[in-house]
């Protein structure tokens, strides 16, 4: 029973910050001190992450490497974590994006560094807090703290017009996520009595399990089945939902789905190029793994009522978003539209509903982060070079650029899913899934439609940048990539083609998430074969000590006044 | 003719009112022999030990079972000894912001802090009266402190102007009271709060006119001292026109203590009326004193008045768990004022007391924001351009992150933390009272509450960015710095985040002082 | 005699032993392509050669290995493979496999890494390596002035590595990487001179449009999946039987080698036809999943129509074939090797894969045959008024594709097969012999400002005769044999309900004939033959060295040579003879023709040409060349400076600008969408959604507040009064209450 | 014998009164006399009822209001004179710097 037996978690998440003591302590002007200690500490971080994904065991029980301790609780919280495949994936991502966001920026980010790798640091630790939380409301504290450092990064460091998109993007999550507070502390109480209660996620779901199938037999039963209702089954029927509601509005303005992504484009546009890499390599996945974990499980039948128009919304999402980027001329903005389209696909396979399709998802989660992360890393290069995002500005660069236009090449197959490298896979399972799922034809069909329309606007933009002749003279003397900015990029490309070619270890990892969640989200499906409990069921550790989460305060008699 | 024998025990309870007395005597005293030219840095000291006292005194009280003070005329519970802590940290709090400020105008006085003394023993008494003459003598004792107070700058005209609306509106809306007070002795009989209710119970058979009216004209009175909308306007302008330190009292001490009085009597009161009748008064200043105050507040420029709205937004939201009270049965329908039929089996009883603790915990977080954020203002504001009005302009704040980035961080903590943002207290304060307010089913209000705080978090950002991503405007002379001050930040930054992580030991007290409410 | 026929028969390398390293065939380029691409620049010139065609070389001495094992009968023992989802007896003859486990799988969808070589795909095997190495070989020479050769050479690898993972694919998916796989190669391939911009757009018009055609292939190919599950489901022993298997080993195939796989699929479309019995036949509707209420025919119809979208996309057919001309922006040798000889006829050796599927429908039959016909034709017309060398060559390519289509959809599979691979040979020779011609003439392209170069590149010039007769079918080489093959078949076969299209098909093709020999001559005449063209941009055209003219030489004598493979020298199981490269590919096609004798939906016939057909065919071809030669070396030559009528004018003008498709998929389709998409753009993304609704929200919450905010006059009493009001508004409020 | 009810009007009407006089009178000390004659008015709605219920309570909270108000009218007539010091008028209309 080692220290790491029990707080691997902690450490993951916390090393980012303790890292950040480290550079408070430094003196803001010792700017090699502070990029080496973030660095360092990252590093660090990767390590203790790798060490998390590999202990995770894909046989072994759902939620692994937990750690609960009471805290907050006559509120009915605990502090518990706890990894499912689909988190520990993630998780990886953010801890392998950290070091190489590091990197990235050692010349962008030229003033106020220190602050600048404090926010990086902090914005880690908020970004794996929310991943690994197993309470409901300790995930909501991780992913409203996570958009205050995110919040400094594009206001601080951003480009030109980056106040407004920093408030932009700061209330627009807002909004969703405060209803999405709402909702949830409504869940908490409807989920059961006093002493039952409790914001951890084991407890919520399997207190909502019974009732959601109730729900699910009497939706899907005779017209009216479900005036017969009562108690819970019946307030889920009434406000389930809209609970559901505020629950996909917030996490579908963080994916972000049509027609609430025009935050987006601004956010990416303005941010400085680590802001933008985590922007788009982690934070969006957080609402798609919201759906995942909370939203859709939580609330079955309304999710099954809502997924034709979920869907719709994913479909257009995808055609839209790339249609967006043909009519872009700003480089970043295309990329960001991409990510509109990509997500898309995410959110398509989410509502498959098939293990295919959920699985396709999770691999297309991660297949993002990585294409266009990179794909936001090598622009930030090139902006370095000529701080211009205009492709009008470019053109021909591929003669005195050969290395750099090379990885940006291979990361635009990625993403346009070139068979071989990871994009593929991922976009091949969504769409398979789509069309084996109970969706009409029409859906798999209009998104595979996402296949031409992505080669399109990529290689456009390709072309428009790196091919034909040199147009502007200050392009004729732009140096390569340097050392450095080769070792940031090299592992993108490592990972493009190892997990175009061996995705097997990763995609073991997040299958029996995906069998859990495709069992948990069609609880609410008309004549669905119904799991196994031990599919449905959230098993995690009790509280350690014995007090029940959410013990309610008992108020002790009136005082004696009068006698 | 007997008199009531009164024991030790008896004073007891008002220890930390007597403490803070004493001091203000001492201070008065003091001042009395000291040169104008000599030394007063010993006077914010004294203050601040005194508040430091009385709130170790209250923290002390708080486990003492509750008791009747004085015949009934108070009582001694956790709620009343904690409001008194959070009385102190107001005091404390806006003493030590006061060291700089007074000194820089060179209007350091021993009345100053004798007055803020007096007025913090009136709030701590007040938040244990339970009969209604006492309330209103106290309320008058605080008031009268705080008219002073405003107007204590003799320079300019805001001040006086401050002092003056704030002191016609206050004695108008005292009068309003009082006669509300009237009308319920004559329903009753009594001005004893526990005392009341049986008559209250036979009135409402009776002609309940008396009650009814009596009781809005109640709520009138204090919602004036908690400005909540409308009987807001007279915010604004006073917490402008008033010193930053006074502003901070205000909005701290005052508020809370008004809040506690205004709990008390209505939970006894409203025994004796439908509870439709609270319930729908309050849930309507709620719901307009959170949109409106988010509203207004959105277009200042001037931070100190922006803080003003702020307060008043954030009395909505206490207003909105002082509504939670008053839910007897939650009815059917999906309405915005009305209780819809979401509670999940909580009895009653239990929700209330959540909703006593959100009200509770909710107070402290304020004080400690907006102390802060107080203190705050009044280190960067500047005297030339008071007349003006553009002394507590944003651009005060421009590039504050470079020149003094402790400052900035602090003040973003507490813009944040009035914004309701984890991980600070005020996201903490703002769930339990939302929790509070779902429980007992007030959705459709809660809903509004989240969307205007959501609106709240413009005005409060657009703070953090002038701090934080505008450059230092040129020609800005360097901030003097001063221990008052940042020992006012630290404290409160502190507490801001500590509060917010860790919301533990505190939230236990509170269960305490929610349920031992001497009801 | 028997020794020589026992030393042919009995492979160097055990089949089972050689297996396992089948993969090296697709390694060895890419390591190539690894080494060429990342080193190259500092490796040199030589090094580079030397890796890149070794790499190749290598490959195609195992491709050898492999193809002798295939035809491995030691001891009269034939080479046979276990069919994982037939029966333990029933095997694969003439095949080697080998599975180097899975590659992804979720669910219960699963693709395996698994490899497999048959006579089809090894004779593509040998055509692919020793094709290209031959090419390589040449552009050794060609590229010698450029120093991009090292991305040259690691592309061209790349492009092989892709080829062979498309042709030893044994499942779809892994066909897929493949087929993109050269579709990537190409692109990067055709703006290999990425400078001009022209060219590097070329590059995108080909990926796109194949694109566009991949578009349809995953829908077929998830079509395919859902009717694999689905008739998995209905199944009954009988429909197993029939197919020569059990339900026990088919779900236990699926669930090791996946849905995709040629052989389940093979087994499925075995098990389908009506004549077999069994719950499931074309008519039956599909009972569960997305697919519900379709019937399998009906559903297969469907998905063999998107195969051809796709393959139409790889192979250059209607309506997709815009992009192949403008791809000859890339280097010469790249237009032999990829846009004659091996990726472009990716679509026929799917259809040969897949003919077992194939067959099961008429009505795609008959539409890949008619749409064969009309590319053929088309691409035909529009040559002839084309007067760069390289474009008329690419004509001739789509239209030779069209030819193999309309065998393909006649279901003279081996006939379009022999005719993909005696098309390589002479189309390569010919562009190879263009590059020739281009690199002796200055980069001179315009067959018009040629001409008389028969004199100064004789070997150049020998050699593109060879293969211009070849193309052009006259007898004795090889062209002619295959070709008219095809068009035997084409005319005997019949597809049922669809009488008149092998009719239509064989009219066509004749016309076709006649119209090809006629091109082929006009561009042979004008290169090679008259005098030297005033125009040209070098007085004296030099012959290339042997590395260019080598790989002619032995491309020519291969466009003879195999014509053998036409030639009716095997026994037929039935009695008679049967051409040899048909009893050669009889162990691949042998279950399309069960499934077509059982679901009768195409009769096969098997008759070999009788003379009248070869004199026919042979006085076509030789009238289209005869006016070609009487056009351009009498007619024309009198006619210089008499005006040229208009119609004629307006009529090449046409067949110049290709009968103005371009012009029209730009007016009809990518204008549309740039314009949609613009407009979604600025009208719903920046105007509504952003401007009217996220920034209007906010815009009207500040001037309210700014509403509100008027309120506060600054007078006490006006607050008392308001304050007074709320009073008296509570105040009423109670009484009512009261009253109520 | 007066009924009560007359007293309570009368109260009523004097502190409606008072009330009208705050919204309405421009100069500062009448206004706050105009609040002076509300805290009468409350003391008479006391006394009345005092007398109905035949206790103190009334009596005494009259008094504390009468010692009250005298504390109010000390501070107040301080500020007004303060008023007067910054600005030369004590007319309440003038009195409107801070708005908005």
């Amino acid at each position: 029973m080692s220290f790491f037996d029990t707080h691997l978690l902690n450490v993951v998440i916390y090393l980012p910050l303790v890292f950040a003591a480290l550079v408070l302590m430094l003196p803001s002007t010792e700017h090699g001190q502070v990029r080496a200690i973030t660095f360092v500490g990252m590093l660090l971080d990767l390590a203790f992450g790798v060490w998390a994904y590999f202990r995770f065991e894909p046989s072994g029980a759902e939620f692994q490497m937990e750690y609960r301790v009471p805290w907050f609780q006559q509120f009915g919280m605990s502090y518990h974590l706890g990894l499912d495949g689909l988190a520990a994936s993630l998780l990886l991502l953010t801890v392998f994006l950290g070091p190489l966001v590091v990197l990235a920026s050692t010349t962008y980010i030229s003033h106020r560094i220190k602050e600048f790798h404090l926010a990086l640091l902090v914005l880690q630790t908020t970004m794996l807090g929310a991943l690994a939380s197993m309470d409901v409301l300790l995930f909501y504290i991780f992913f409203e703290a996570m958009l205050i450092p995110m919040y400094l990064l594009v206001g601080v460091w951003g480009a030109e017009d980056r106040r407004m998109a920093a408030v932009k993007f700061f209330l627009y999550t807002l909004v969703g996520s405060l209803l999405m507070l709402v909702a949830i502390v409504a869940v908490y109480f409807v989920s059961g009595a006093p002493g039952v209660r409790s914001f951890d996620y084991g407890t919520l779901y399997n207190n909502l399990l019974a009732a959601n199938q109730q729900l699910a037999a009497c939706t899907n039963g005779p017209e009216g089945a479900c005036a017969s209702l009562t108690g819970l089954a019946a307030t889920l029927h009434t406000y389930g939902p809209w609970m559901f509601a505020a629950f996909a509005l917030a996490f579908a303005i963080k994916v972000p789905m049509w027609p609430v992504h025009t935050w987006l484009p601004d956010a990416h546009v303005q941010a400085p190029v680590a802001g933008s890499m985590i922007l788009a390599g982690v934070m969006l996945k957080m609402g798609t793994y919201g759906f995942w974990r909370f939203a859709i499980p939580l609330f079955p039948v309304a999710a099954q009522a809502a997924r034709p128009f979920l869907a719709v919304l994913a479909v257009i999402g995808i055609v839209y978003g790339a249609l967006m980027c043909l009519a872009q001329r700003d480089i970043k903005k295309l990329i960001a539209y991409s990510s509109v389209s990509h997500l898309g696909y995410c959110m398509l396979g989410l509502l498959a509903v098939t293990s295919e399709g959920a699985t396709g998802s999770a691999y297309q989660m991660l297949n993002h982060g990585i294409s266009t992360g990179a794909l936001f890393l090598l622009f930030g290069f090139l902006y370095e070079r000529r701080h211009t995002r205009l492709m009008s500005d470019y053109g021909g660069i591929a003669k005195v650029m050969p290395v750099f236009t090379a990885a940006f090449v291979i990361i635009t197959f990625s993403s346009v899913a070139v068979p071989g490298t990871n994009g593929f896979i991922g976009e091949f399972l969504v769409l398979m899934g789509t069309f084996k799922s109970t969706l009409p034809l029409g859906f798999g069909a209009f998104a595979t439609l996402g296949v031409i329309l992505g080669a399109a606007y990529m290689l456009w933009m390709v072309q428009k940048v790196f091919f034909g002749g040199i147009t502007h003279r200050e392009n004729q003397h732009l140096r390569d990539m340097n050392l450095r900015e080769m070792l940031t990029t090299a592992p993108f490309i490592v990972l493009v083609a190892v997990m175009g070619l061996m995705p097997q270890p990763f995609l073991e990892r997040i299958a029996p998430s995906t069998e859990r969640y495709v069992a948990r989200a069609s609880v609410g499906a008309p004549g669905a074969t119904q799991a196994k409990d031990d599919q449905l069921r959230v098993e995690v550790m009790s509280l350690p000590s014995t007090a029940a989460a959410a013990r309610p305060s008992v108020p002790a008699a009136p005082l004696a006044v009068r006698e | 003719m007997n008199l009531p024998n009164l024991t030790l025990a008896d004073f007891l309870p008002l220890l930390p009112a007597i403490i803070m007395v004493v001091a203000a005597s001492v201070l008065l005293l003091s001042e009395v022999f000291l040169s104008a030219t000599a030394s007063r840095g010993y006077q914010a000291v004294l203050t601040v030990v005194a508040a430091a006292a009385s709130g170790a005194v209250a923290v002390g009280l708080m486990f003492e079972p509750p008791q009747e003070v004085f015949l009934g005329f108070g009582v001694l519970d956790p709620f009343s000894s904690f409001l008194t802590l959070v009385v102190s940290v107001g005091l404390g709090l806006a003493a030590l912001s006061a060291v700089g400020f007074l000194r820089k105008r060179g209007a350091e006085r021993g009345e100053f802090y004798a007055l803020m003394l007096f007025a913090s023993a009136g709030m701590s008494l007040l938040a244990m009266s339970t009969e209604f003459i006492t309330i209103f003598v106290n309320i008058e004792i605080l008031s009268i402190a705080t008219y002073a107070l405003t107007a204590y700058l003799r320079r300019g005209t805001r001040p006086s102007e401050a002092g003056f609306k704030y002191f016609i509106l206050g004695a108008f809306s005292s009068a309003i009271l009082l006669y509300g007070t009237a009308l319920l002795y004559g329903a009753t009989g009594t001005t004893k709060l526990n005392d009341m209710v049986i008559p209250l119970q036979q009135a409402l058979h009776g002609n309940p006119a008396l009650v009814y009216v009596g009781a809005v004209l109640i709520a009138a009175g204090f919602a004036f001292k908690v400005a909540a909308v409308p009987f807001h306007m007279w915010t604004p302008d006073v917490y402008e026109g008033a010193p930053t330190p006074v502003t901070a009292l205000m909005s701290a001490g005052v508020k809370a203590a008004a809040f506690a009085s205004l709990v008390r009597v209505f939970l006894t009161v409203g025994k004796g009326m439908d509870p439709k009748l609270p319930l729908m008064l309050f849930a309507t200043l709620a719901l307009l004193t959170m949109v409106a105050g988010n509203l207004m507040a959105i277009p200042q420029r001037n931070v100190k008045r922006m803080l003003a709205y702020s307060s008043i937004a954030h009395a909505g939201y206490l207003l909105l768990g002082v509504a939670a009270l008053f839910v007897a049965a939650p009815g059917e329908s999906f309405r915005v004022l009305s209780a819809s039929s979401l509670s999940g089996g909580t009895p009653l009883d239990v929700a209330r007391s959540d909703a006593l603790r959100g009200i509770l915990y909710y107070l402290l977080a304020y004080t400690f924001s907006a102390a802060g954020a107080f203190a705050m203002v009044s280190a960067l504001e500047r005297r030339e351009d008071e007349e003006k009005g553009t002394a507590w302009d944003l651009e005060r704040f421009a590039g504050l992150a470079q020149r003094r980035p402790g400052y900035a961080f602090a003040m973003a903590a507490f813009m944040l933390s009035l914004g309701g943002i984890p991980p600070t207290v005020g996201f903490m304060s703002k769930l339990l009272i939302f929790q509070a307010a779902i429980d007992v089913g007030l959705v459709g209000l809660t809903i509004v509450a989240v969307l205007s705080s959501a609106a709240g978090a413009y005005y409060y950002l657009r703070v953090v960015v002038y701090m934080f991503m505008h450059p230092v405007p040129e020609g800005a002379q360097p901030l003097e710095r001063n221990w008052g001050t940042e020992a006012a930040l630290v404290i409160s930054t502190v507490a801001v985040v500590l509060l917010g992580i860790l919301p533990g030991h505190v939230t236990d007290w509170l269960a305490q002082a929610g349920t031992l409410f001497g009801q | 005699m028997d020794g020589i026929v026992e030393f042919f028969r009995t492979a160097p390398i055990p089949p089972e032993v050689f297996a396992p390293s089948l993969g090296l065939i697709i390694l060895l380029p890419l390591l190539g392509a690894f080494v060429c691409g990342v080193f190259g620049k500092w490796l040199g010139r030589a090094n580079v050669h030397l890796v890149a065609c070794s790499a190749i070389a290598g490959a195609f001495v195992l491709s050898l290995m492999a193809f002798w094992a295939t035809s491995d009968a030691a001891g009269g023992r034939v080479v046979s493979m276990p069919n994982a989802f037939g029966l333990e007896r029933d095997v694969v003859r003439y095949a080697i496999s080998y599975d180097y486990g899975t590659w992804f799988a979720a669910g219960d969808f699963r693709v395996n890494f698994g490899l497999l070589v048959d006579h089809l795909s090894g004779i593509l095997l040998l055509v692919i390596t020793g094709i290209g190495f031959l090419i390589h070989l040449y552009s050794t020479s060609y590229m010698e002035h450029d120093d991009g050769y090292w991305r040259f050479f690691a592309y061209l690898n790349l492009f092989v590595a892709a080829m062979l993972t498309l042709v030893m694919a044994d499942n779809l998916v892994l066909l897929f990487v493949g087929w993109e796989g050269v579709g990537m190669a190409s692109y990067l391939l055709i703006g290999f001179w990425y400078t001009d911009s022209a060219k590097a757009w070329a590059g995108r018009k080909a990926f796109v449009t194949n694109r566009i055609g991949d578009f349809a292939f995953l829908i077929a190919t998830f079509l395919l999946i859902l009717t694999v599950n689905a008739f998995s489901q209905q199944a009954d022993p009988r429909d197993y039987n029939s197919a020569g298997s059990s339900r026990a080993r088919y779900t236990q195939g699926l669930l090791e080698k996946g849905p995709v796989t040629f052989k389940g699929l093979e087994k499925m479309a075995l098990a389908l036809p009506e004549g077999t019995g069994g719950a499931v036949s074309l008519a039956t509707p599909i009972e569960a999943g997305p697919l519900a209420g379709y019937t399998f025919g009906g559903v297969m119809t469907a998905t063999m129509l998107l195969f051809l979208l796709g393959a139409a996309g790889k192979s250059a057919q209607l309506p997709l074939y815009v992009w192949l001309p403008d791809a000859m922006a890339g280097p010469t040798p790249v237009s032999a090797l990829i846009h004659a000889a091996t990726m472009v006829t990716a679509g026929v050796y799917l259809f040969c894969r897949m003919s077992s599927l194939l067959v099961l429908s008429p009505t795609a039959m008959a539409t890949i045959a008619v749409v064969g016909a009309l590319t053929s034709l088309l691409a035909a017309l529009i040559a002839f008024a084309q007067d760069d060398i390289k474009k008329v060559l690419a004509y001739s390519t789509v239209s030779q594709l069209g030819i193999m289509f309309m065998g393909v959809g006649m279901g003279v599979f081996w006939a379009a097969a022999l005719h993909l691979l005696t098309h390589a040979c002479f189309k390569a020779c010919l562009f190879l012999g263009a590059g020739s011609v281009m690199h002796g003439n200055g980069d001179e392209t315009d067959i018009k400002k040629l001409g008389g170069l028969y004199k100064e590149m004789k070997w150049t010039h020998a050699t593109f005769l060879v293969s211009t007769l070849a193309i052009t079918g006259i007898i004795p080489l090889s062209g002619f044999f295959s070709k008219d093959a095809i068009f035997h078949g084409v005319h005997h076969n019949h597809l049922h309900d669809l009488h008149w299209v092998s009719g239509f098909v064989y009219a066509m093709g004749l016309l076709i004939t006649a119209c090809t020999a006629f091109y082929m001559s006009r561009v042979y005449l004008l290169t090679f033959t008259g005098k030297r063209s005033p125009e040209a941009k070098v007085a004296h055209a030099h012959e290339s060295s042997w590395f260019m003219t080598l790989p002619l030489v032995v491309l020519a004598f291969l466009s003879v040579v195999t014509l053998v493979y036409a030639l009716p020298l095997m026994p037929r199981s039935g009695g008679g003879m049967q051409p040899v490269f048909e009893n050669f590919l009889s162990p691949v096609l042998r279950p399309a023709e069960a499934v077509a004798r059982a679901a009768q939906t195409v009769a096969l016939d098997h008759s070999t040409p009788a003379f009248v057909d070869y004199l026919i065919a042979w006085l076509v071809a030789l009238s289209g060349g005869a006016t070609a030669a009487f056009l351009y070396l009498k007619f024309f030559p009198a006619q210089v400076g008499k005006p040229v009528p208009a119609f004629a004018r307006a009529v090449r003008r046409t067949a110049h600008n290709k009968f103005y498709v371009d012009e029209l998929y730009e007016f009809i389709l990518i204008r549309p969408v740039k314009f949609v998409a613009f407009i979604l753009f600025r009208v719903v993304d920046a105007l509504v959604i952003d401007t009217v609704l996220v920034r209007g929200t906010a815009y009207v919450t500040e001037k309210v507040g700014l509403g509100l905010r008027r309120l506060q006059t600054g007078d006490a009493q006006a607050y008392a009064a308001i304050m007074a009001l709320a009073i008296l508004g509570g105040a009423v409020y109670a009484l009512l209450q009261v009253l109520s | 014998m007066v009924p009560i009810t007359y007293y309570l009007l009368l109260a009523a009407a004097l502190f409606c009164m008072g009330m009208f006089g705050v919204l309405v009178r421009t100069n500062a000390l009448v206004v706050f006399m105009c609040v002076e004659l509300m805290l009468n008015a409350v003391n008479l709605t006391f006394l009345a009822f005092a007398r109905m219920h035949g206790d103190g309570i009334g009596h005494v909270s009259a008094f504390f209001v009468i010692a009250v108000a005298a504390a109010e009218a000390a501070i107040g007539l301080a500020i007004v004179i303060a008023v007067f010091r910054s600005r030369g008028s004590v007319n309440v209309d003038d009195i409107r710097t801070m708005k908005h």
